[in-house]
């Protein structure tokens, strides 16, 4: 038998390799996460003080709307032609699904964030007083927080009605505290006022009890009929 | 069992007319807020119970999905909807209390936002149960309310540290309470908690028998040589 | 996992499955032996679908038992099973090769001539390659049936393989699923094509409103008692 | 709209489409007289779809003239032709009855009983409030063909109507097929179950790598010239 | 034959009683349009006055999002089963499909605004200082602006591969001179600095040119193979 990390890593691939080949996804992931920037930088204009000091807020609703529509169309794919009923019958475990879903996800938005960051720094002239180094793993254990969950829940919606809008409806009361904790630790670093590390073990512990409960409890909601 | 419900309701009911006595002739008015502090014994009671509830469907999810037992499925319904009431309930009479007090309707303060999340969360899982199309609705919500309870410490921590500069709760710290204040407020609650028990009961009873219909039709249909198909 | 002729491989009594207040299945009780092939027949609507996703693990039974190979879990031997359904459970976007790859390595297999080896015995082609979704009617029909034969299964549950696919292809398969019986496997087929198998099946199933009626060696006498 | 009978209802003259590279019809040419039952035949991948959607004018022609009904333009016409595909075009959310009201509308048809009659006229019940997404494989197929029946189209175009439908309805729908040609419309039928239409078809049609390899009114015939 | 206008009123008719079967759909915009509003004063710090002043784009942002999620699920129930190719061999007018589906999702936007302003209003305790009532026409053209465009784009979406990333691609760029005229007479009108006049007129006119363009190209888009 091949081993879960072993499916994990094909499904993985697989998933990567359709995304990779329909060319334009790296191109139209590009554009849009200028167009973001841009759209917010019409709405709050950048040369405003008022507007560099709420950035920490406008870069993580950015990829959060940017992680809800990325999180919409994880199944849609395994939806089509009931592929998931495939999978299912299938002696690979549920959680290797689950963690391929996750990662591929993961590097979907990250990538997405990548694009988007220098953007914000170039329009809004963002400068960090403290310690910059540490938005990385912040970023990091932001994403995986909005994107565990946002995997989980989207699997779960896919068993309710008008699913498209059952999404958020689940996954933003949870995601508040990580929200909270990454919206507080970008303005933290930033400004360099205070120190984003308690925000940063808040988050990791996030991550690592949901990662635990959601692969846990995938297997039940997966084969839920 | 329906006369032991007949008695409790009825007791329910005593006790929550002596609270209400208690809470607006007997306890003392508190000198700087004058009679508007009274809100305060249905404002606070209801919290606790709403968190008591809250822990129950807790604990009821986590038995569903180890046992698939049906019983604590209905008890997790039943604790959310009434919890989610109760919740609402302080979300109301707060900021009722903070307009006159306060001088405004709402603010960022720690223990008004966590109790917000909090009620988000719940009133998600009960669109959950609502919107979920398959017949394996139990199992989905109790997931979701694993995931829910588990997120309540975080919310917690997170908004201690969050926002600080606003204000505290005027009557935060435990110490200084007046103690006949004290014991109407423990009237009050312990009047409230049997009033969930009782809403809880009688919902419970409802939920059951629709339940038990449900599966006499079901039975029904067994029955029936050629059934209404096609 | 005995393959001694007389025990049964599939087991299921008084099965009942309920969509709500409405019941699909009402009451199956049979039993499947290894090395034998299975038609069964019955009306729109009289529950073969939902028995044969039962029988997957796809859906679960209001109430009844049921066991497969001696496992009462889906999930201990679903190694040893095939399901093919109506729709194609394939991605539109792979084409048909990589599409196999993908399920052989859930089922364990990284083995790409075992790949194009059952491509080749449904009769298409292994090196087309168009994606899945452009596929007409009955060459997805055909991708199917080798998803469901991949991995070599004690057990074949198809659900219609032969709508839609051609005539000359059908007989093909047709010869293709006995070859299977013959290697001692159980194979369960849904269809409303009987008389396809009139040659080829051991046993014929007649179901009506979710009920097994009539279980006969002889496709005939089945379709006299249908008709009275 | 000439209602005589020999003048052609639809008429192609080597119709080509592509995909891509890849040439699903590679010259069609023909002629469909009204009050006649077409079946057209062939392998799976033969093009007998892509030949009917462009008929119904779902798929533009890369080369070639048709005219069906004496237009050109598909626009000026549809409302004469009923098409059935192979995904059912219903909505699942809805009852089989509101999903005929509603497209009763799209034709200008403001009547229910003409919605009731035409699903009695397949055999399923207009009072079945289930939604469509939970009827059986066959009972979608059949909702479909309602749906294509509906407006009483002058030229009707089915593809593959009886595959998943159980015998008796089959031949059931035969017969209705049967009865509207006689009412002087043109039929045509996508089929793999040839053998069903051995009574009711006029003519069959043999379809191979894209293009039209023989017409004839004996199916005898045509299996064995497809045989050699 | 039915009049075109009889088709639209069937069409909408149809997706408002889908939408409203499954009943709860006021209940799930209301607590959508609700966490919406959480999540940005979670972002974006309410109390503080910076926030106060980029209300006008905060709030139109909040709009948009909005709209995507409503956006990108305006085609699904068609795309289920074909039903397009159902609609496509019919005599119906692609254009009553066209103008059903707006109205379809001006609605369900406009119930949402309704929704979410009296949130944002409380939360951040907005005051008008200008005109209030010229709010109303600016969220009506401005909601038309978007919604247009949106289920135009949405359509030509249905023949790409990642149908959900295309939609926000293919609308921005074209809404930005919208979003600006909204963002700007919103701002203008809770300021009271300015007038919003020309801001409407602009989206007044803008909302002529795209509805006409639309109606004339949409015909073409839905019949595209
Ligand atoms: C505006 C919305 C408000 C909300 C959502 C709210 C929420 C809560 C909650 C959840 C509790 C129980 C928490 C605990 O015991 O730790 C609580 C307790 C309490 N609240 Fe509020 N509150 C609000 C407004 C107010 C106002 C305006 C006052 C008075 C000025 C007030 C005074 C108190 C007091 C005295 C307690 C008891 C504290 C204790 O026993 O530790 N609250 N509130
Ligand atoms: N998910 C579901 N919810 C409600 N009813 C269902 C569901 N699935 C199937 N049914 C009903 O159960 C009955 C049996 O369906 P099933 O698909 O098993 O029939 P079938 O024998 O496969 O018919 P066919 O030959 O047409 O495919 C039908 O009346 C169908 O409407
Ligand atoms: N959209 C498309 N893009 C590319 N190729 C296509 C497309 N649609 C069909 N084809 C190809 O055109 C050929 C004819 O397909 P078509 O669906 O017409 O066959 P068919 O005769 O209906 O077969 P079946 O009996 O299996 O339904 C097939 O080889 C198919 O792969
Ligand atoms: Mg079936
Ligand atoms: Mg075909």
């Amino acid at each position: 038998m091949t081993p879960p990390t072993g499916i994990t890593r094909a499904t993985l691939l697989k998933d990567l390799r359709l995304e990779w080949r329909s060319k334009d996804a790296i191109n139209s992931m590009l554009f849009f996460s200028l167009l973001v920037v841009v759209v917010f930088s019409f709405s709050f204009d950048p040369t405003a003080e008022e507007s560099r000091q709420i950035a920490g807020g406008l870069i993580w609703v950015a990829f959060l709307f940017a992680a809800v529509v990325a999180l919409n169309q994880t199944w849609a794919r395994e939806l089509r032609n009931q592929v998931l009923d495939a999978y299912r019958v299938s002696p690979a475990p549920a959680n290797s699904l689950f963690l391929a879903k996750v990662l591929g996800n993961f590097i979907f938005v990250i990538v997405l964030e990548a694009l988007m960051t220098p953007l914000f720094i170039a329009f809004y002239r963002l400068r960090a007083l403290g310690p910059a180094w540490q938005l990385l793993p912040l970023a990091m254990f932001g994403t995986w927080a909005l994107v565990v969950n946002g995997t989980f829940f989207a699997a779960m919606c896919l068993r309710t009605r008008s699913r498209e809008i059952m999404l958020p409806l689940l996954l933003f009361p949870i995601s508040i505290p990580a929200l909270l904790a990454m919206v507080q630790a970008t303005t933290a670093i930033l400004s360099g006022e205070s120190s984003a590390r308690f925000w940063i073990v808040l988050l990791s512990t996030y991550d690592l009890v949901f990662t635990t409960v959601c692969l846990l409890i995938f297997e039940t909601v997966l084969n839920a009929e | 069992m329906s006369k032991l419900f007949f008695i409790f309701a009825l007791l329910t009911l005593l006790l929550l007319g002596y609270a209400l006595h208690a809470a607006l002739v007997t306890a003392p008015t508190e000198r700087t807020m004058g009679d508007v502090q009274r809100i305060f014994y249905y404002h606070v009671p209801s919290a606790w119970t709403a968190f008591i509830l809250f822990f129950i469907n807790f604990g009821a999810s986590v038995y569903y999905l180890i046992k698939r037992n049906p019983t604590a499925d209905i008890v997790a319904l039943v604790c959310a909807e009434v919890g989610v009431v109760f919740c609402t309930v302080v979300l109301i009479t707060g900021p009722i209390w903070a307009r006159p007090v306060w001088g405004i309707w709402w603010t960022w303060d720690m223990r008004l936002t966590s109790t917000l999340v909090l009620w988000l969360i719940y009133v998600s899982y009960l669109f959950l149960r609502r919107f979920s199309s398959s017949g394996q609705t139990p199992t989905l919500a109790a997931a979701l309310a694993v995931l829910g309870a588990l997120c309540v410490p975080f919310v917690y921590f997170s908004i201690w540290f969050f926002r600080t500069q606003h204000p505290q709760p005027v009557m935060g710290g435990g110490g200084s309470i007046d103690p006949r204040m004290l014991h109407v407020l423990l009237i009050n609650w312990l009047a409230f908690s049997c009033f969930a028990f009782l809403v809880c009961w009688s919902r419970y009873r409802l939920e059951r028998l629709q339940r038990d219909v449900d599966h006499a039709h079901a039975m029904e249909a067994l029955r029936d040589p050629r059934g209404k198909l096609r | 996992m005995t393959e001694t002729a007389p025990a049964p491989v599939i087991t299921v009594s008084n099965l009942i499955k309920q969509f709500g207040r409405f019941a699909a299945l009402r009451g199956v009780t049979a039993e499947f032996a290894s090395g034998k092939l299975y038609a069964i027949l019955g009306d729109n609507g009289a529950g073969k679908t939902t028995l044969l996703r039962t029988f997957a693990g796809l859906n679960q039974p209001s109430s009844g038992s049921l066991s497969i190979l001696g496992a009462s879990k889906f999930r201990d031997i679903c190694q040893h099973v095939g399901y093919m359904a109506h729709p194609s459970l394939l991605y539109d976007e792979m084409s048909g090769m990589e599409n196999l790859e993908y399920f052989a390595r859930l089922y364990g297999i990284a083995n790409r001539t075992r790949c194009a080896q059952v491509i080749l015995a449904v009769g298409l082609d292994p090196a087309l390659t168009r994606p899945v979704g452009q596929y007409s009617q009955g060459m997805k029909q055909r991708m199917s049936l080798a998803r469901a034969l991949l991995h070599d299964p004690q057990i074949l549950l198809l659900d219609e393989p032969f709508s839609n696919v051609d005539v000359h292809s059908t007989t093909e398969m047709v010869r293709l699923l006995a070859r299977t019986r013959d290697q001692g496997k159980t194979v369960l087929i849904v269809t409303h094509q009987a008389s396809l198998l009139e040659g080829a099946a051991d046993e014929f199933i007649w179901m009506e409103y979710g009920k097994i009626i009539e279980r006969t060696r002889d496709l005939k006498r089945l379709e006299i008692s249908a008709e009275g």
